[in-house]
């Protein structure tokens, strides 16, 4: 038994582990992120809070409908969705055609309008949520002990990202989507319902987060403020990756899951914002991010 | 006798934000009931109460406390929670000489070296919440501790604090982990907790990191693997939020809890009554400052603060909150206070049913002699 | 002309309202005021929008604070201080993000804010989440007390005053003329031989050292610098005052950052107290929506259909 | 299917009768510019028309008009006897209307292939990918190549490329010779006359009227937003000094 | 002063894209007062040709001399400030400025204020005489203060002509100038360009063969990224492999 920089080497294994865990929630949100940049050019400021109505729908849909986490892992996203095409439908939609930047500062709002009214009627500090029953406990991997629910998570976010790049990277639709990202109109002369098509990406950039919000909600509180902080180092996710880039989202995602991972071990102080570091970095050396095209 | 014959409470909170819960709304209403206790008056004159949004922004407080002293007529603060914001209206009071009744906050420099004469720290406070926890644990046979701290400064504070009380109660702590505040995932450093084989995890840190924390410590299995841990700044909503089956068994040091007797049931069933919420100990404590606030300006017939304040440290506080409190001259409010352990969702017989009260830890042992405090007005 | 009559109007009711409001109030208005103006020469005139202006404010808040309490510099140095090292460190962020626009732009500089915002959280010197505290309001050039709140009201009044002309001029001169031709059309002004990232640059320097000119006085105001200054939200709140007041209008940002502070003191205390966040954000929803040219675009827009 | 009918009906000699586009009274705005003053005009089936006029005379705002791209319009437009004014572009195109800009339009997201291959097919009849290539040597040799990449000309080809394959039998062409060298341009004016032949309808906005006029049946002359004359193909002669009076040829 | 006949010279310049060589050895020779044309099929490499001349794009190799000078490292600002001016395919202003704002930007260079936030932009002033003479020359001198926004592409594109005359380049890189506009402009710009010509220096590239016939000293045939045939119009059009890969029936 060797120690590895002064760690033995289970630690390093199950830190790079759980770094790959917190990485798979970086890729969802940050692959939501990039489906909404992609289609609509807007850096969805309201993400984290949206992530947030994806952990509270789950809690909610428990406690007052008496549907379970399997449930919740369908419907919260179902709700949210659609709670975003309404917002896409009836207040993003207004601003085609100006500045993409005001789609920041409307989303910017609506995400302290949201967290604001849910501090209000639920309290700060949240409500309770515990893991299905099913992925309660946990297996000994020899140089950790992994919770089953941990185990679920990577998995299930590794397929969710999986199926997005197809759909995006290999599908009709996904040549829809970018090219309605350069220019809408043209694409919808062409005989495209470019509206519609919108309004569905918006809706499942933000089924993505609450997606990501139902793995959450039995692991972390599911309070109103959980994802306003989140957002930031998210943001910081999809620049390193290349905006827009779904392949970038995700793989940056959960490499930076890792990096941050091993900062906890090495420098738990600098992990907060080794995130940022890295970026800094990536931008001198690849102003486009490592998988966006400099253009 | 009464200045602008009006006797005037501006209640400082912060109402939409991290703290609305502990503290907030329900933190005026706590103060309401104190003034309604009087019957809206007091030495003959109106008694009135302010309130505001502080948002937890320091700027905003130290702006609405000089506004109120300035041109509101306003004689005391109170509550005023974050440290950030207590600090900022101590400035304010020194130099208007006004009294600043502290509830919410937590910090101990508010008595030591940040002390102002007129400044009175009332609920807590960090070696309070050290006192109770980490000897209590100790003597249970908890003698080796690790701790996740926030790192921030009242993370650090509270981690030398519990040090310095493990330590002399015979204990060793291990080490501790600094943790980014705020801390979404807490899964790597509970790793580090394990591996560091302490008996007791020590969470030097408060709100939605303490709550992540104990659900992560749950998933991953450590108090199921014998090792326990120790909630160092927790309140009942917090409780509530992480869950009765994952917090059960949790103990922490609280100031008040609304089933400790049969004063302190009467009056929260009132408070729950306004609120739909049982109190937290910041709330009850605001209803006991404000309380014996009024008592000194009815006993004395003035709102002269020097003459005030006297009044307030030659009576002692004696209300369903303190019993035979104490203000001493650092502004320390000495009471007792109490371990507490979550119980089991069997032994529960209501929502609001969460804790029992283990020992009452008294106040000198609490909060130390005097002659510990470094204020140098003291 | 009418511009010229126009801020003689405002002069001259900045020099009487002491008389009328709390003036610690408006001290602070006027601090947000400048940061806001500050913000409007790189995002307005520059067409670049930072989402990380907190850190100027914030860092020189804490510079400053920590050059008066510590180091107990005059309050003009201490002020000074502050200012320069905003631009600093404007520098460095720009140097960073100066080279991708937009959005992409945007998200670099909150980024870096962030770091600036977990370096105040975590240093020793600025007292962690309780701020810097007690700082001396000292005096001016060593002769008038600024403990007093009307002589420092007329301090604030000299320094924002000051900043703004500076704002009004860069808009107005050469410089700003080449710059809004960038914002135009990048290319183009490259191959007319202009080194665009220097002129963008010096605009965010220029921002950031006001910027940080506004937090360092606002120090001094409350004699406090806290971690509210640094944070995200700071920097959000900034770009609300901009666009509430008129995107790239001069005396928009001013305006706007009046109806916010004025909004955010009455709210605080009114019925409405807890729903400060939530009515924060529907202006914004607002705004954007119906609003997008300010109050004062609007009020010009007005001007210019009726004659 | 479309296509097939013309063949069998000989497309040019019924064409006359059938109204493919008609505009009344068109008035387009952008902003509060008014650029379109009361257009009206008719295009029959397997007609090529041209729009000529100077340099903001409103011929691509007329395209645009009919597209449904221009926000503010008032007026009526009919396409096979629909009425689109108030229609949204992508219901238009599903009429059979294909659109090439003058400003290109590629995407640089989508490779050269994806390019041709991204608008839906709107009619059945439409060219097959490899008459395509054939027809433009260029594309096929770029093909993986980005969208935005291609010379200035060769973007042309596939903006033009583009809307042959769908089927669209109403073709609104904006410059299309625009930057191309004259062999293009040739190849291109065979393709225009092979399309009339199979009975599409063209509306053609040009500045090179010695590509334009062989191949018109009518030129439409704009002038300050309005159309202010027609002159036949037969008449090109004789009317002469209406091109002088108004594109100072 | 250099006093080689040559002001422009490139020898072998190659620009590869990912395995396609889109501008290959080109040695490419622009005599000083001249107008020089550059013309070719579409995807020949022109409009490369030109943005490796004024390093909007790094060759692969080679190297290009101005004025004797090696400019192979320069940047693109630099290039502009020696004096060589380029247009863009695609037309280029600012479209939020007023014409006469448009062509005071490129005025203003030469004052060496640009960078002074400090003064008054009234400075510039004395900048507006040359500026409505610029205007006047384009035929634009109606829409001094109009928001370029609202003109037409054609006016955009006279206008661009003004700004770039506006810096008095010893050197001129026109990419097709005469691109999108009516037979009147074309002519317009035409006279323009042999107005303009005198004591400069002018390379563009243009599809317009009456253009080019009527104005141009010299042209450079371009195919497949390297040089066909070079000489006067007559001599060029007369080449059969011209004909056949450029010009067709035109010719
Ligand atoms: N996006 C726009 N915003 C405002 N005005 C416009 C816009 N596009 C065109 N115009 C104006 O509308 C009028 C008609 O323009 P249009 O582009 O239809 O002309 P055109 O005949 O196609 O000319 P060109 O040869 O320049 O393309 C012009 O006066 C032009 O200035
Ligand atoms: N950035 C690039 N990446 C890859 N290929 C490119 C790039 N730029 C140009 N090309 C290719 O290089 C070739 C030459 O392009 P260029 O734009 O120089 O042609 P051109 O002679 O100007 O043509 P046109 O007259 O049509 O404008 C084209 O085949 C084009 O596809
Ligand atoms: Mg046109
Ligand atoms: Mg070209």
């Amino acid at each position: 038994m060797t120690d590895l920089l002064g760690f033995p080497p289970q630690v390093l294994f199950g830190q790079l582990l759980l770094g790959l865990i917190n990485g798979a929630f970086y890729a969802v949100l940050s692959l939501g992120l990039a489906v909404i940049f992609g289609l609509l050019n807007i850096v969805n400021f309201a993400h984290g809070a949206l992530y947030m109505l994806g952990a509270f729908a789950t809690a909610g849909l428990t406690t007052y409908f008496g549907i379970g986490y399997w449930g919740a892992l369908i419907l919260a996203p179902l709700i949210v969705g659609a709670i975003g095409m309404l917002i896409e439908r009836f207040l993003l939609r207004r601003l085609s055609g100006v500045d993409h930047l005001y789609g920041l500062l409307l989303t910017f709002g609506l995400a302290l309008v949201i967290e604001g009214s849910f501090v209000k009627l639920f309290g700060s500090s949240g409500l309770p949520y515990a893991p299905p029953p099913q992925l309660m406990g946990g297996v000994n991997l020899g140089f950790m002990f992994l919770p089953w629910y941990r185990g679920w998570v990577v998995l299930a976010a590794v397929v969710m990202c999986l199926v997005t790049w197809y759909i995006f990277e290999k599908t009709k639709i996904g040549a829809y989507l970018r090219a309605g990202t350069e220019n809408p109109k043209l694409l919808q002369a062409f005989g495209v319902n470019v509206p519609l098509l919108t309004t569905l990406a918006y809706g499942y950039g933000v089924a993505l987060a609450a997606f990501a919000g139902v793995l959450a909600a039995p692991i972390t509180q599911v309070s109103p403020l959980m994802g306003s902080n989140l957002i930031i180092v998210v943001f910081a996710v999809v620049v390193i990756g290349g905006m827009g880039s779904i392949m970038g989202a995700i793989v940056t995602g959960l490499s930076m899951g890792v990096i941050e991972g091993l900062t906890k071990v090495f420098w738990p102080e600098a992990s907060a914002t080794v995130i940022f570091a890295v970026m800094a970095i990536v931008l001198v050396l690849r102003p486009a991010g490592l998988f966006g095209n400099a253009t | 006798e009464i200045s602008d014959g009006v006797v005037k409470i501006g209640l400082m909170s912060d109402m939409s934000g991290t703290y609305s819960d502990v503290a907030g709304e329900g933190a005026a209403v706590a103060a309401q009931m104190a003034i309604e206790e009087f019957g809206g008056t007091v030495a003959g004159a109106p008694i009135e109460i302010v309130t505001a949004d502080h948002q937890n922004k320091a700027d905003i407080a130290a702006n609405k406390a000089r506004e109120w002293a300035d041109t509101g007529q306003v004689d005391a603060f109170a509550e005023l929670v974050t440290t950030s914001v207590a600090l900022a209206v101590f400035e304010v009071a020194k130099q208007q000489n006004k009294i600043a009744l502290v509830s919410g906050s937590a910090s101990s420099p508010l008595t030591n070296e940040a002390c102002i004469p007129t400044g009175l720290h009332w609920t807590y406070n960090t070696r309070a919440l050290a006192v109770g926890t980490g000897s209590a644990i100790v003597k249970e046979g908890g003698d080796s501790w690790y701790f996740l701290t926030a790192d921030y400064a009242f993370g650090e504070a509270l981690e030398r604090d519990v040090s310095a009380v493990v330590e002399a109660s015979g204990g060793t702590v291990l080490g501790s982990a600094k943790h980014p505040f705020p801390a979404s995932d807490f899964s790597s450093f509970i790793l580090q907790a394990q591996a560091s084989g302490a008996k007791v995890i020590g969470l030097a840190n408060a709100g939605a990191d303490t709550v992540n924390a104990i659900k992560a410590a749950n998933e991953f299995g450590v108090v199921a693997a014998g090792q326990k841990i120790a909630g160092l700044l927790v309140f009942m909503p917090n409780v509530k939020s992480i869950g009765q089956d994952v917090a059960q068994g949790l103990q922490m040091t609280v100031s008040f809890y609304w089933d400790m007797d049969d004063e302190t049931r009467a009056w929260s069933q009132k408070f729950y009554e306004k609120t739909g919420k049982m109190p937290t100990g910041i709330q009850a404590g605001t209803y006991s400052s404000v309380l014996h606030y009024l008592k000194a300006i009815e006993a004395t017939g003035t709102d002269d603060t020097d003459t005030v304040l006297a009044k307030m440290r030659e009576m002692p506080v004696e209300d369903m909150f303190a019993k035979g409190g104490t203000l001493r001259t650092d502004g320390r409010m000495v009471h007792d206070m109490y371990l507490a352990e979550v119980k089991k969702p069997s032994e529960s017989e209501g929502e609001w049913d969460l804790l029992k009260i283990v020992r009452t830890i008294p106040g000198e042992e609490a909060y130390g002699p005097l002659s510990e405090s470094t204020c140098p007005t003291k | 002309m009418n511009t010229k009559l126009a801020y003689l109007i405002a002069f001259a009711l900045l020099l009487m309202a002491p008389l009328v409001l709390y003036p610690v109030f408006l001290m602070k208005l006027l601090c947000f005021a400048l940061f806001a103006s500050a913000f409007n020469l790189i995002l307005g005139f520059g067409g670049l929008l930072s989402f990380g202006h907190a850190a100027f404010f914030g860092g020189a808040a804490y510079i400053t604070g920590h050059a008066l309490k510590v180091w107990g510099l005059p309050t003009e140095l201490g002020i000074l201080i502050g200012a320069l090292s905003s631009g600093v460190l404007g520098l460095a962020i720009g140097l960073l993000a100066i080279r991708r626009q937009g959005i992409y732009f945007a998200m670099i500089t909150l980024a870096m804010a962030q770091m600036v915002y977990f370096f105040f959280i975590s240093a020793d010197f600025s007292g962690g989440e309780n701020g810097l505290q007690g700082v001396p309001r000292g005096s001016f050039l060593g002769l008038v007390d600024l403990q007093n709140n009307t002589a420092m009201y007329y301090f604030v009044l000299g320094v924002f005053v000051l900043g703004y002309f500076l704002i009004a001029r860069a808009v107005h001169s050469p410089f700003g003329q080449v710059l809004s031709a960038i914002r135009d059309n990048e290319a183009r002004a490259k191959s007319l031989g202009y080194d665009v990232e220097r002129y963008k640059l010096l605009a965010f320097v220029l921002s950031a050292t006001i910027a940080g000119l506004a937090g360092a006085t606002k120090t001094v105001v409350f004699q406090l610098a806290s971690l509210t200054d640094a944070h995200w939200h700071m920097s959000g709140e900034v770009v609300l005052m901009t666009l509430l007041g008129g995107l790239g209008t001069i005396a928009g940002p001013a305006i706007g950052a009046g109806i916010i502070v004025t909004l955010q003191n009455t709210l605080a205390s009114g019925p409405l107290s807890s729903w400060v966040p939530v009515v924060l954000g529907l202006i914004f929803v607002l705004c954007v929506l119906a609003f997008r040219r300010g109050v004062v675009g609007e009020i010009q827009a007005l001007i210019r259909k009726s004659f | 299917m479309a296509v097939m009918d013309n063949h069998e009906l000989g497309g040019q000699h019924l064409s006359e009768h059938i109204e493919e586009l008609r505009l009344t009274d068109v008035h387009a705005y952008y902003g509060e510019s008014h650029a379109l003053h009361g257009i009206d005009m008719t295009v029959y089936r397997g007609e090529l028309v041209t729009l000529l006029g100077r340099n903001g005379s409103g011929r691509t705002t007329t395209l645009r008009a009919i597209m449904g791209l221009i926000g503010h319009r008032t007026g009526s437009i009919h396409i096979k006897g629909e009425e689109v004014i108030g229609m949204a572009p992508h219901k238009i195109a599903h009429l059979g209307v294909g659109y090439c800009p003058e400003e290109r339009g590629i995407f640089a997201s989508l490779s050269v292939e994806e390019n041709l291959m991204l608008p839906p097919q709107v009619c059945a009849g439409g060219m097959s990918v490899a008459e395509i290539y054939e027809m433009f040597p260029n594309l096929a040799e770029r093909r993986k190549s980005q969208g935005t990449l291609l010379s200035g000309g060769e973007q042309q080809m596939l903006a033009m490329a583009r809307i042959l394959r769908t089927g669209a039998n109403i073709l609104l062409l904006d410059e299309i010779t625009e930057g191309l060298a004259p062999v293009i341009v040739d190849t291109l004016g065979e393709v225009l006359i092979t399309l009339k032949q199979r009975g599409y309808t063209v509306v053609l906005v040009e500045q090179n009227f010695r590509f334009a006029a062989p191949l018109a049946d009518r030129h439409l002359i704009m002038d300050h937003g309005h159309i202010a004359t027609t002159v036949l193909k037969d008449e090109l002669e004789e009317k002469a000094h209406v091109f002088e009076e108004y594109l100072s040829v | 002063m250099n006093q080689s006949p040559y002001i422009l010279e490139t020898e072998g310049l190659t620009k590869g894209f990912r395995g396609f060589t889109a501008v290959d050895h080109v040695d490419l020779k622009v005599k000083r007062h001249e107008i020089h044309a550059l013309i070719g099929p579409n995807g020949a490499g022109k409009t490369t040709v030109f943005n490796l001349l004024t390093k909007f794009l790094t060759p692969t190799s080679g190297s290009i001399r101005f004025n004797g000078r090696d400019i192979t490292a320069a940047k693109p600002a630099e290039i502009a400030r020696m004096g060589v001016i380029r247009s863009f395919q695609i037309s280029a202003v600012f479209p939020h400025m007023t014409a006469r704002e448009n062509v005071r930007v490129a005025l203003q260079r030469k004052l060496g204020t640009s960078f002074q936030f400090w003064r008054s932009v009234k400075t510039l002033n004395r900048l507006n005489e040359r500026a409505d003479e610029l205007l006047d020359m384009v035929g634009l001198s109606r829409f001094a203060d109009a928001m370029v926004a609202d003109m037409s592409y054609g006016r955009k594109r006279a206008l661009e002509i003004a700004t770039t005359l506006a810096t008095e380049p010893e050197m001129m890189l026109l990419d097709e100038p005469t691109q999108g506009m009516g037979r009147e402009d074309v002519e317009l710009v035409t006279e323009l360009i042999r107005k303009v010509s005198a004591g400069r220096t002018i390379l563009m590239v243009e599809h317009n063969l009456g253009v080019v016939s009527t104005l141009c000293d010299t042209i450079t045939v371009l195919q497949r990224g390297s040089i066909l045939t070079e000489g006067n119009y007559a001599e060029v059009s007369a080449d059969p492999r011209v004909k056949e890969a450029y010009m067709g029936k035109a010719a």
